[in-house]
């Protein structure tokens, strides 16, 4: 059968195709069509078509990048001869320091017994959320009943944390005399020192 | 409300304050000849034009205001003792200098990065890790217990006293002058803003009559000025109103 | 000086192209050379190389996908083409909506490198906790150590801001030095003063 004689281009899927490309390199989760034709302003079967154009570009041995359909919809990975290189780029060593806002959180919390957030906040003179949330993802303290007055979350340090510190328990910890000969007078150190600091 | 854009209308200048400053700066334009009293009475009107109290604007305002005013009365009355009296000239001319140059900086600064965020705004990336990327374990290396001390140690080191001296411009809070003509007022219906704040510093005068301001938008009071630079009298809106004894929730409000 | 014959192909840089857009696929940030490198495990020289070809392949009407080298690394982003669709699916990111008072925090921020918020009050003449708090929030400044004196938190800008900023290191700020002769003359002029007043 003969095919009539195109004049006018049809909307050139490749650009469709692109889109799709920029799409996906964005997204933290697969794409379904539904959500890829949205995005594009078009219609779900010409972005099926040109998911074609696109998991073809993006196969195995052509390119590092491809195209995978998975569970949720469509997303990039990695190539399979480049496992060994991802594997090298995520098995991080150790981290060798905590930052200064972890550091002085794990502090507060080691010497002074279990401490709500607005409790640190006090003395560090800064907003605590996002330092305490990073230690209890990294395991080394963890929630520790409720406050007595506000009713705040208590954390504690864990035995992760005395492993990574090397103590057998927190009574090792070094001695502060010289700041206070326990953890209430450090505790009142330390908040007068805050209220200096911010006045 | 952006200050550098105030439009100005004086006699020596026509356009906005931003390029007033630049040309104050560069010695372009003589400050002698600027009258600050527009400049002032020209944020005033933008200011009102609006419902709510733009204390950013005000504090930005104030900041390069007392600035321009530092330096005209310097210009024109080198004896005057005024507010650095106490510091040594050189000092304060030098903060000065510095405190202007430097705060323009950095308009200019953002400025710049504003436009950079404009013209980046359709450069879209992914934030965090790839759909399909493997999670990473992060494991910290063993660490000297020794540290933990040396932190808390340093949240104890008592602070060293920061002397303000040497700050030419001070801002006392606009709540000082809110609770103190709320008092004048519970004794009295009326008062003279200008007797009431004779012996201030003009930043401190600046800052009283922005209290004043929102004193009035919150209805509390009413202003009466015969002509202008004539007195401002101040009285207690709940005094025209009715004559009867305030209301426990107007006490609550002033409170 | 005469060149050893190679009887052997070096690896296709091709290979190590294909390498590269894998690790640049799945990464969660930019990438160094020398990390590409290390994971590649490959010389930092072919590395450079082999990033042109990518940035051959992956460029503004090329791709949908789009190399740039950004925040002193690489990184995938979508083609500019493709905003309008990205606009559609994915939330404008907060660190594109700055107040007037964070603009200038982070400006402040970004040329004076680390300092702390009595620093930025000092300088805007109103305080800076909350434009501060936003910014760290928004992930485009960090927690950088104490003030050496005064014990007051330091901030310095992060990774991500040179990204949001389109910057591939700090030093891609203007200078701001305009203002500098001006500053001169008036202190010239105000010290002029003071002596007269002195007199």
């Amino acid at each position: 059968m003969e095919r009539p004689l195109r004049l006018i281009a049809p909307d050139p899927l490749d650009q469709l195709a692109r889109t799709i490309e920029a799409l996906l390199v964005v997204a933290s989760a697969p794409l379904s069509v539904a959500e890829l034709a949205d995005a594009a302003d078009d219609d779900p079967e010409r972005v099926e078509t040109a998911l074609e154009l696109v998991a073809e570009r993006y196969s195995e041995g052509r390119s590092g990048i491809v195209l995978e359909h998975v569970a949720g919809g469509w997303a990039f990975r990695a190539a399979r001869e480049a496992a060994d290189a991802c594997a090298r780029l995520f098995e991080r060593p150790a981290q060798r320091n905590l930052s200064q806002a972890a550091m002085e959180t794990l502090a507060i919390v080691a010497y002074l017994g279990p401490c709500s957030r607005p409790d640190i906040a006090r003395i560090r003179g800064v907003a605590a959320d996002s330092a305490v949330a990073n230690l209890v993802e990294r395991g080394l303290i963890a929630e520790s009943g409720r406050d007595d007055e506000g009713g705040a979350i208590r954390y504690r340090t864990t035995p992760l944390f005395e492993r990574v510190f090397g103590l057998e328990s927190l009574s090792q910890l070094p001695r502060l005399d010289d700041v206070g000969p326990d953890a209430d007078r450090i505790r009142d150190r330390l908040h007068t020192v805050a209220e200096k600091r911010s006045a | 409300m952006i200050v550098r854009e105030l439009a100005l209308d004086l006699d020596a200048f026509e356009g906005p304050f931003d390029l007033l400053l630049t040309l104050v700066l560069k010695e372009e334009l003589d400050l002698r000849e600027v009258d600050i009293a527009a400049i002032v009475l020209a944020f005033l009107e933008r200011l009102a034009e609006r419902d709510e109290l733009d204390l950013e604007a005000c504090g930005e305002f104030l900041v390069l205001v007392s600035a321009l005013l530092e330096l005209k009365a310097r210009g024109l009355f080198p004896e005057e003792a005024a507010e650095l009296a106490e510091l040594e000239p050189e000092v304060a001319a030098e903060e000065l200098a510095r405190r202007l140059a430097e705060y323009r900086r950095m308009k200019e600064a953002a400025a710049w990065l504003r436009e950079r965020l404009e013209e980046e705004g359709d450069r879209f990336f992914r934030l965090g890790p790839a759909p399909l990327a493997p999670k990473p374990e992060v494991q910290l290396a063993p660490q000297q217990p020794e540290k933990l001390a040396q932190v808390i140690r340093l949240l104890a080191a008592d602070p060293p006293q920061v002397s303000l001296a040497h700050m030419a411009l001070r801002f006392p809070p606009v709540s000082q002058f809110l609770d103190r003509f709320r008092a004048v007022l519970r004794r009295r219906s009326r008062f003279d803003f200008d007797a009431e704040v004779e012996g201030l510093s003009r930043v401190e005068q600046a800052v009283a009559f922005l209290a004043l301001l929102d004193l009035r938008r919150s209805g509390e009071i009413a202003l009466e000025q015969a002509a202008p630079f004539a007195p401002i009298r101040v009285a207690r809106l709940e005094e025209i109103r009715n004559r009867d004894e305030r209301t426990p929730s107007w006490n609550a409000r002033s409170a």
